[in-house]
Formats: structure tokens, C-alpha cells, sequence
């Protein structure tokens, strides 16, 4: 018999989504369990996701001090081999700390925390954790104090050119306003990117947060089931 | 022991939130002549003494305390008193 | 032998700490001595005012405190009651006005945190915070940095804990200028049997201090501390702001939770106002044992502290245990595995008595018992106020009233855009509403619904107090709290089970306020018991005033209510064009204290609208039965604008116009705007108007059909006639303009 | 034009967590030498020449830039090339 494909969910000092990815992964059929920071071995783990929070109570900057947890060299090692790894808001800042992400978060436009449910436009991207059409717009909380995205022209371009644009903000046709549609400020409207190869992906907005059918819609199911189809397709 | 103040500011190009947030808020105050304002961190560090001090707050700078990304640092010795 | 103060200083330093002679006498007649500096700090603080309830407890007793669902009543950190299949919830809310009015961030930021220690004390995982604040008004910058620091502060501490906070209320009033109130309230989730009492027992066992460092923050707060003739040598003005660390706070939550979860813990309690003091002695006496602490084992913030120094600092993020020697190791190893600092700095003795030392000396020794329970207790003097005669008989049909569609259509804009109506997304865009997966009602309707995982149930909170309604009639105006917190509940199909309450009043030593005071938990405790609901926790905070002048009476009542069916629960939005629009209860001529009289004529006066307990029962007993039977599309209580203001915020979070007439014989502006308790507007759809109606005809209820949903205009026959768009947008933007110092135009609220 | 640096701390007495912070974090990483670390802000001004400009910029500092419950700060002059 086949094994279901398995995320392992990681728990810095200061996450507070862990539990959220868990309960959403768990709904959708997969087996799911925490990874400690502190636990360097990831044996078994399909994808691993670093879930939203607060971690070091983002203090000096967003994920500084968590990109130094032991757990984050397994991390880096497991995503060279071309394990899919996930980044979800703390998690993506983590990521671009660590330097497996291209740019930076910085404080939001306005600098206001920001929590709202907000239409996100899917681009032709490599990543592996999208399976949806070019142009389709999903419809996922954001909820975050730095989720500005900022990168240098020439890395943008490089992204554009490498398709690591995986979401952008969007109005709710799925088109940009002239003045960017970013609540947050990010740069050219971006909410989420992934690596060249496509296994590495961090985004602002929580998909996790609508995976329930029972509680506030279902558009963040894609992002999990996409990478399980992927895996289970690999591993079958 | 030796003590140290490190400035960390973005980088030129890299848009400032709170330094644009600060500088339209001063405008709105009334303060017509500013020009533009930056708003970076400051730190200060004590350690003890011990051989090549300064490179090694180089380095926990290039580590943690700024973001080569986004931001550039600039180390002091500090004689003041704090 | 303990060092004494001198004993013709010692009176003097005890009035300079906030307690009276007598009071001071009574410290003497317990010790048989001159206090020591550090016994004198330690029962001053915990024998003032915000400590031992001295003013405020025999009133209290009138609420009443059980009720079938309670498990833990008041007199803990926090009230508990059980919501079926072993599942508990802890409550309580607290004030932390002082402390904000003085730094907003860090004051609301460390209310939030305060009260969240008391649910996870009581082994309940926090699972939701409100927040209900009072201001001045916006057009004042100071009002404004309050505004924004405090709904900054709330929103940086709880979401960075990853707890939601879901709801809460607002009201901008001038009486609150110069003192705003922060209340939070904080709600957990626990199996019944986890529920932990804050206890010392067993004389050997170690007390363990876990979490942050002690500094000298807090001290000087309340009181007027530290008189320079006390000070061996002057030191440098401290500033008392405590600055919060949620980030240790979760990391408290944590390892707490872990540490109870695992039985290594005999008692766990938080340190909050009075810090060790308060929560040793109370821990101590509710074991009825004593304590022997060393100060110099507590891990110092700054240098040189004093004994009296650590006992009465407040610190943030600190927790207290007593732990069985055997199980010590183990529960560090958890602290440490969360980073948390943790630190043996003493012992539970048999002798009764508190003790602190110094390096092995003593520089404190009492019976630990006396200082949480032998506060003197006092029996205010109260005077009903003489300008209640001239408010009360105030008449609102004495003034001219428009009477004309359009008139009453730029009332209603007006109504819609005045702050204490507006839209509070500006408020909740800024709290993570939505971690830990169970918001299923969101902030922005009558009531948050939070389920409990694994089970059908779900629970309904919200908070309210109308402060002007109390200002007119104390009495009245806290019945109306608990109503409108009520009714807020059975709108989303929750059956009240519990309240909370946060009681903001003046000072109590002033007759006047004393008698606002009395009258309200009178009034409070009157609509609890009409409707067999408890008071399971609650707060008191007094001196509420600047320049002698107090605000509005204003007990908020924090209340959770239970569905037994999550998937019942109702929104107050419209839903679809067509269905029928039922108003239950019936209108009076109630312009009394109401928006409308404060927006258009700027006036706070007449009675405010009367509260028939039996009546609002009925009327919640009604929805409640309606919604339980599947036909309730929709449902939002008329509050503040009166049916107007809640059919047209129907409307605008539903995206649908909607075609009625209130055929009550009164006045136009009565008709739409009076204030009159015990309304609910209920949608259904068109197939179940009958049944829902058939529902409603089994009570002692009045209710009518108004009309139907749909179209893009609010209309209701000869009295408006307006677009929702338009009405959208004075709702909806008025706050964000208005911390941004903006004032609005009624130009821009008009069509375009 | 002239330009000013700022440094805002918190004052003595007020609990720095992010500091603290950074202090349990360099030390994980390995550097015992650390004593403490405080972080603040690091503000640049640019502002119109005029009269009292020192006293303006003070007066901004009061008002906006720094918080006077609980934070302190010194303004220099900036002669540096930014
Ligand atoms: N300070 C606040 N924090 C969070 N939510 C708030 C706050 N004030 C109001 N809200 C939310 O906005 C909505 C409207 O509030 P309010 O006008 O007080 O409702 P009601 O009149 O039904 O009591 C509610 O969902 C409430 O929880
Ligand atoms: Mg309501």
C-alpha cells in the first residue's frame, strides 16, 4: 500500500499558525505533524511547511532570529534535494531571511496590521503548490504587520523571466489597479513567490485559514492538494 | 568591555514605510522644511573585551542585526556615557 | 530582627502609599508593631482600592453567581462554566484605563496581556479577546493618539499571542476626555478537569517564579508612591510604564499549559497588579498556608533593587507555582525546552505567616492571610445626583423634528457617520480576528461565534454598555447592558449562559458617584436574575475622573452565550432579495439619551428608553426558538439610531436594498430613530414567513411584517428613500477619517 | 538644507524586549561576549534651512518622533555624506 503523503509542520518560538496548518491539512485527507525548531531530522516528511506567527516575537526583524533555529539547515538541505518546502506569512519572511527566497518584507504601507480576506490573481509560475489556472482569483485572509514585498528591479525581472511570481494582489476581477492593489504596499503587487525549481513557495495570505468548508470558504485548498496530487503522483 | 553603536538604515532605493509615514505626518504638523526623513535602527552593544571585537560585531551585523537585503550598517566604538 | 520604619514616619509613609490612618492602625493592631518598609508597601497595595474591592464588595454581592452552567464562580482569576461534553470556558474582563491614558500602546497592550494571564491560570488555553474603549472626542488630537495607540496596542499584543480578538464596542463621548477606558476581555477553552485554582499547599513545596525578569515597572503606578523623604537618597524620576512582551507571553501560554497538562504543578497563579505580593498572599491564604521568600533569588531587570521593590514590581510576563520538590526538575526542563527562565525563590511553610528576606534576613513577616482578606471594608456614603431631575424630565418632543423623506434620509447619513454608529472595521482590520480556525462569525455582525472544535456547539460573545443610558438612569442603563449584550447574542442563535462584567465608575468616596455606582450593579444584578444568568467574574475600576469631574457610569458587561448547533448561528447581513423583513418588539416614542438627540440637536437628556425585562425575554425567547427551528435568514438588534440605523446596516453588509413601512402611529423620527429595547429585525425566507410567524405568535411578543429585501435603495414608505451605496458611504470610512484628523463634510456623504 | 541624526532609546528603567531579544539570540549563535543589547531608532532628517531649526527639530522629536513616557533621545547635527 502506498503512504499518504505526510506534511511536517514546524514550530518556532512564537508560531501560532502550526496548529491551523495541522487542523487543514489533517481535513484534507494527509497526515500531518509538528517538527520542533530545535529537531534537526525530517525523515519521513513530505513537505514542510513554517507556518504564520510571531516567531521571536518578530523582533529585530521578521524571521531573523528563526532562520538560525537547527531545524532551518534540515530545512535548506531538504529543499536542495527538491523537497517541497512552504513558507506561509511569518513563515515566508523566515524563508527570505534564510536566503531561500529572493527579497525582503518589509512593514506594511500605512503601517498598519492588516487582517482581511483579499483577492489574489494565480500567475503562470513554476511553483509546484499551484495547480490553477493562469488568471484565477482566489480569495485568502492576509494578516500581517510586514508582508510589503520588496526586491530590486533586476531581481524582478529575473522572477518575471523564471515565472516565480506565483500571486499578486489583485482587485476582485482579477484585474491591478493603476496605483497597485497591494493593501500592504508590496511591489508590484506581489503576495507570493517561489525558488526557480518551483519547491520552495512563500506567500503572505494564510490558505490554511480557508480550507474548512465549515468556517469561511474553501480557496486555500489548492495550495495543499496541488503538492499532495504532485507527491502522490511522484511517489506512485 | 568595549561598547559599540551600530546605525542600520535601508539601503538607497529600498522605500522607508515609517521614514515616508514620519515625513508626511511632520509635513501635516506644519513642519514645511522637511526634506525628507529616514527611519533606520540603533543599537548599542556591550561585549567584553576580547581579540578582534570589532569583527565580530561585523559579523553578528552580516548575521542578524541587519538585513544585507534591504540594509546597510555603520559600527562605532562608543566612548560615551550611557 | 526585622528593621521597623520609625514609628513617627511610618504614618506618615503609610498616607503617602494611599492608605488611611485607620487603616494603618489596623497594619499595627495585625504585626503588634511598626511595620518594616516592605510590610507597609505590601499592604497598601494590596489593601487599595484596586486590589481589595474595599468599597466595591459588599455592592457586588448582590449579583447573583450561579446558575447551571457555572463550575467557577467569582473569586478566582477568572469565572468558568461548563458548555457540555466536559467542555469548560474560562472568562473575565479587567480594565487597564490608567495605565493607558498615560502611554495608550503599552497600557492597552499590557491590559490585554494581564487578563489573558488569568484565563491561562485557570488551565484554559485563551482563545479569544474583546476590547471595549471610550474615548473622547476624535476631533481632538490627543483623543485621536489614544484612539489609535490603544487599538494599536490590542491588536500588537493579541495577535502577536495568535489568540483573536473578535469583537468588542466603541463609543467617543466627551465625558471620557480626560480618562478613556481599555477594557479587555479574554476568553479560554478547557476540559473540565484541567481547571486549575490558583493554590499554595504543601509545606515544602518550592515556589517557582517563571518568565520575565523584575524591574521596578509599575512601582509608583496607582498610588503616590515613593516620597523623597522616604528615599535614603534621591533617585532619578522612573518612569512606571510597563512595556509588554507578548512574545514571552506565548511562550508563558505554552509551557503553562504543558506544565498543568503534564500534573507537574500544585498551584499556578499570574502576577498582575501588586505583582508577588498579591498573587502569593493569595495564593498563601487560599491554601491556608504561609510562605518564606528570598528576593535576592528573583532575576533582577536592574540593579540595586530593594525588597519592598520586588514585592510589589509589576513586571509583565511573570507566573508563579508551587511545585512538589520531586516533580521541580521536570517542570523546569519544560520551561527551558520554551525558553523561559525560571527560578526557585522560595517555600510553602505551615506557619501561616509571609515571609520575605533579604539574604536570609527578614525584612517582612505577616500572616499572609491578612493581607488578601483583612482590607477594611467599607459602606460608602451614597446621594442620588440633583442633576438627574433636570436630565430625566428632559423632554425630546419639546424640540423641532424633520419630518420630510429627505431631511430624515440626511439624519440617517448623519447617523450612519457618527462615530459611535460608523463601521469598526478600521478597528478589527487591525486584530488578527481569525487564528486558531473557529472565528465562524466574524467581527462586524451583532455577535462574534467561536466553535469548539470536535464538537456541534459553538459559542456567541459580546460586550456592550451604553455609558450615556447609564449617565441618564445608572438603574436602567446597566440593565440595558446586559439586555443589549444579550439580545446581541441571540441574534447569532446563542443562549446567554454567563457574564463578565468591567464596572468604570468615578470616585466612590463622593456620594454622588457612589450612588451611580450602586444603582448599576443594582440594575445589572435585577436583568441577571430576570433572566437566570450569572456573574461568574468581573472587575471594578474606580477614580475614574480628571479634574474632578467623573465619566459616564459605565459597567460593560461582557457576555457569552452557547449554540448548541453551530451550523443555527445567524448573521446580521441580508441575505436575498425577496425574503421577508418581521420586526419583533414594537416602538416607542424613546428619544431619550439617543444618538439621534446627541447628532442633531447635540444633546444628552431626557429618560432613556425603558427596559422591560419581561418583555426582552420574551422577545430573545422568540428569536432563539425561531432560529433553533431553521428559519432565520438574518437577524440584528435596533441600538443606537434605532430601526433605522439597523435596517440600513443590514443592507449595506448585505449588499441589498429592501421595500418596507413601520406602521407604528408615531412620529417620523421616532418611528425611525427612537432607541426602544427589545427590537430585533429577522429575515426569513418568503416560504417560511408563516412558520417564523407561528413561532413568534407562541409568545408574549409583538411583532410585524415590514416588507421585503431587495432592490438598491433602503426605502420604508413615506418617511426615506435612499441608496445603499450612499449609505455605504457615510458608514463605512468615518473612523479612518477621523483618527486621520479629518473632519466630514455632510457634502461628501451626499450623492455624488 | 541641513541634516540632523537622532537617536531614540527607551529610557533607563523600561524593559527593552527586543533587545533582549537580540541579546539570547547573539548568544546562541555563539557570542559569549555579548553584555547587553539595547535597539532603538536611528532617524535622519533632512530639513530647509530657517531660523531655530535645532529647536524644531527637538520640538518634532517631542511631538512625533519619540515618545516622551517612556523613550529619550539625543539629535546631532550630521555632517556626513549620506
Ligand atoms: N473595539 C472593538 N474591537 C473589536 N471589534 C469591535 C470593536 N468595536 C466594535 N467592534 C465590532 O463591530 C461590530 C459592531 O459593534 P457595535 O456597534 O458595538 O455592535 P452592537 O451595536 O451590536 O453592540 C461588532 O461586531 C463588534 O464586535
Ligand atoms: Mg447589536
Amino acid at each position: 500500500m502506498r503512504r499518504a503523503v505526510k506534511f511536517g509542520v514546524v514550530i518556532f518560538p512564537g508560531s501560532n499558525c502550526e496548529q491551523d496548518v495541522i487542523h487543514a491539512t489533517r481535513l484534507l485527507g494527509y497526515q500531518s505533524e509538528y517538527i520542533w525548531h530545535g529537531d534537526t531530522d525530517l525523515r519521513g516528511f513530505d513537505a514542510i511547511v513554517l507556518p504564520g506567527g510571531f516567531s521571536y516575537g518578530d523582533y529585530i526583524r521578521t524571521g531573523a532570529v528563526a532562520r538560525f533555529s537547527p531545524v532551518m539547515a534540515e530545512v535548506a538541505r531538504f529543499a536542495e534535494k527538491g523537497g517541497p518546502v512552504l513558507g506561509v506569512c511569518n513563515g515566508f519572511q523566515i524563508l527570505t531571511e534564510a536566503h531561500m527566497l529572493p527579497g525582503a518584507l518589509l512593514r506594511n504601507r500605512g503601517l498598519k496590521f492588516i487582517c482581511e480576506t483579499v483577492p489574489l490573481r494565480v500567475e503562470r509560475s513554476a511553483c509546484q503548490w499551484v495547480d490553477l489556472a493562469e488568471g484565477a482569483v482566489v480569495n485568502i485572509p492576509i494578516n500581517h504587520n510586514e508582508g510589503n514585498y520588496i526586491c530590486d528591479a533586476e531581481t524582478l525581472a529575473r522572477m518575471e523571466d523564471k515565472g516565480q511570481i506565483v500571486l499578486r494582489y489583485c482587485e476582485p476581477d482579477g484585474t491591478r489597479a493603476p496605483g497597485g492593489s497591494a493593501p500592504n504596499g508590496a511591489f508590484d503587487d506581489i503576495a507570493g513567490v517561489c525558488n526557480e525549481r518551483g519547491n520552495v513557495f512563500g506567500l503572505m495570505p494564510h490558505p490554511e485559514r480557508v480550507c474548512d468548508a465549515d468556517a469561511n470558504g474553501t480557496d486555500g485548498r489548492p495550495f495543499f492538494t496541488s503538492i499532495a496530487a504532485l507527491l502522490a503522483g511522484l511517489a506512485g | 568591555m568595549a561598547r559599540y553603536e551600530i546605525f542600520v538604515t535601508y539601503k538607497k532605493g529600498i522605500f522607508d514605510p515609517p521614514g515616508a509615514t514620519a515625513e508626511r505626518a511632520l509635513a501635516n504638523l506644519g513642519y514645511d522644511e522637511i526634506e525628507s526623513v529616514k527611519i533606520g535602527k540603533y543599537i548599542q552593544l556591550e561585549v567584553a573585551d576580547g581579540p578582534d571585537a570589532l569583527g565580530r560585531v561585523r559579523e553578528m551585523c552580516d548575521k542578524l542585526l541587519a538585513n544585507p537585503v534591504i540594509e546597510e550598517y555603520r559600527i562605532q566604538a562608543d566612548e560615551k556615557d550611557w | 530582627m526585622i528593621q521597623d520604619l520609625a514609628p513617627e514616619l511610618a504614618p506618615k509613609l503609610a498616607v503617602d502609599l494611599g492608605l488611611n490612618l485607620e487603616e494603618y492602625g489596623k497594619v499595627v493592631a495585625i504585626l503588634g508593631r511598626t511595620p518594616s518598609l516592605t510590610e507597609l508597601y505590601m499592604y497598601s497595595l494590596m489593601w487599595s482600592e484596586h486590589c481589595s474591592y474595599k468599597h466595591s464588595r459588599k455592592a457586588l454581592r448582590m449579583f447573583p453567581t450561579e446558575g447551571p452552567y457555572v463550575l467557577q464562580g467569582p473569586g478566582e482569576n477568572a469565572g468558568v462554566i461548563s458548555v457540555g461534553d466536559g467542555w469548560a470556558i474560562a472568562f473575565k474582563m479587567e480594565s487597564h484605563n490608567h495605565p493607558s491614558a498615560i502611554e495608550p500602546y503599552q497600557g492597552a497592550a499590557t491590559g490585554v496581556g494581564g487578563i489573558i494571564r488569568d484565563i491561562f491560570t485557570m488551565g484554559a488555553r485563551p482563545i479569544a479577546s474583546l476590547d471595549s474603549l471610550r474615548f473622547g472626542s476624535l476631533d481632538k488630537p490627543r483623543q485621536r493618539y489614544l484612539f489609535e495607540g490603544a487599538v494599536a496596542g490590542i491588536g500588537g499584543y493579541g495577535n502577536c499571542l495568535g489568540v483573536p480578538t473578535v469583537g468588542g464596542e466603541v463609543y467617543f463621548e466627551d465625558a471620557y476626555e480626560g480618562n478613556c477606558l481599555i477594557n479587555a476581555m479574554s476568553i479560554g477553552l478547557m476540559r473540565e478537569e484541567n481547571l486549575t485554582l490558583a493554590v499554595a499547599a504543601g509545606p515544602g513545596n518550592v515556589v517557582l517564579l517563571i518568565g520575565s525578569t523584575t524591574g521596578r515597572d509599575g512601582i509608583g503606578g496607582a498610588s503616590t508612591l515613593a516620597s523623597q523623604e522616604f528615599d535614603e537618597k534621591a533617585e532619578d524620576k522612573r518612569p512606571s510604564v510597563q512595556v509588554g512582551d507578548p512574545f514571552e507571553e506565548k511562550l508563558l501560554i505554552e509551557a503553562c499549559l504543558e506544565l498543568l497538562q503534564a500534573g507537574l504543578l500544585v498551584g499556578l497563579g499570574d502576577l498582575g497588579a501588586a505583582g508577588l505580593t498579591s498573587s502569593a498572599s493569595e495564593m498563601a491564604s487560599r491554601g491556608g498556608v504561609g510562605l518564606d521568600i528570598e528576593v535576592t533569588k528573583i532575576p533582577a531587570r536592574e540593579q540595586d533593587m530593594k525588597p519592598h521593590e520586588f514585592m510589589v514590581s509589576e513586571s509583565q510576563e511573570r507566573m508563579l507555582a508551587v511545585v512538589e520538590p520531586e516533580k521541580l526538575e521536570a517542570a523546569q526542563a519544560v520551561c527551558t525546552k520554551w525558553g523561559l527562565r525560571s527560578t526557585v525563590i522560595g517555600a510553602v511553610t505551615d506557619t501561616g505567616r509571609f515571609i520575605v528576606r533579604e539574604r536570609g534576613e527578614v525584612v517582612a513577616d505577616m500572616p499572609a492571610a491578612t493581607l488578601a482578606h483583612d482590607a477594611p471594608m467599607y459602606d460608602p456614603a451614597m446621594t442620588r445626583p440633583d442633576y438627574l431631575d433636570a436630565l430625566q424630565t428632559f423632554d425630546p418632543d419639546s424640540l423641532p423634528h424633520p419630518t420630510a423623506p429627505a431631511e430624515l434620509g440626511d439624519v440617517l447619513d448623519r447617523l450612519l457617520a457618527s462615530p459611535n454608529v460608523c463601521s469598526r472595521q478600521w478597528i478589527y482590520r487591525q486584530y488578527d480576528h481569525q487564528v486558531m480556525l473557529d472565528t465562524l462569525v466574524l467581527p462586524g455582525s451583532d455577535a462574534a461565534v467561536l466553535r469548539i472544535k470536535g464538537t456541534p456547539r459553538a459559542i456567541a460573545v459580546s460586550s456592550d454598555c451604553n455609558g450615556r443610558y447609564c449617565y441618564l438612569d445608572p438603574y436602567v442603563g446597566a440593565q440595558i447592558a446586559f439586555a443589549e449584550a444579550a439580545r446581541n447574542v441571540a441574534c447569532a442563535g446563542g443562549r446567554p449562559a454567563a457574564i463578565t462584567d468591567c464596572l468604570n465608575f468615578g470616585n466612590p468616596e463622593k456620594p454622588e458617584v457612589f450612588w451611580t455606582f450602586h444603582e448599576s450593579v443594582r440594575g445589572l444584578s435585577d436583568a441577571c436574575k430576570a433572566f437566570g444568568v450569572p456573574v461568574i467574574s468581573g472587575n471594578v475600576s474606580f477614580y475614574n475622573e480628571s479634574f474632578g469631574k467623573a465619566i459616564y457610569p459605565t459597567p460593560v458587561v461582557g457576555l457569552v452565550g452557547v449554540l448548541e448547533d453551530a451550523t443555527k448561528r445567524v448573521t446580521m447581513a441580508f441575505k436575498d432579495a425577496g425574503d421577508v423583513i418581521v420586526l419583533l418588539g414594537e416602538t416607542a416614542a424613546e428619544l431619550g439619551g439617543s444618538e439621534y438627540l446627541k447628532v442633531v440637536h447635540d444633546m444628552v437628556a431626557g429618560p432613556p428608553p425603558a427596559l422591560d425585562l419581561a418583555a426582552e425575554k420574551a422577545v430573545h425567547a422568540a428569536l432563539l426558538d425561531a432560529i433553533e427551528a431553521g428559519l432565520v435568514k438574518s437577524a440584528h438588534d435596533c441600538s443606537e439610531g434605532g430601526v433605522a440605523v439597523t435596517l440600513a446596516e443590514s443592507c449595506i453588509v448585505g449588499g441589498l436594498g429592501a421595500t418596507l413601512a413601520l406602521d407604528d402611529d408615531l412620529p417620523a423620527v421616532d418611528s425611525l430613530f427612537s432607541e426602544t429595547q427589545g427590537r430585533i429585525v429577522v429575515t426569513c425566507g418568503e416560504a417560511d414567513a408563516e412558520a417564523l410567524i407561528g413561532v413568534f405568535s407562541g409568545y408574549e411578543v409583538p411583532w410585524s411584517v415590514l416588507g421585503e429585501v431587495g432592490g438598491e435603495r433602503l426605502v420604508v414608505e413615506d418617511k426615506l428613500d435612499v441608496s445603499v451605496d450612499v449609505l455605504r458611504a457615510a458608514w463605512g470610512p468615518t473612523l479612518e477619517r477621523l483618527v486621520h484628523g479629518e473632519t466630514i463634510q455632510s457634502e461628501e456623504l451626499r450623492e455624488g
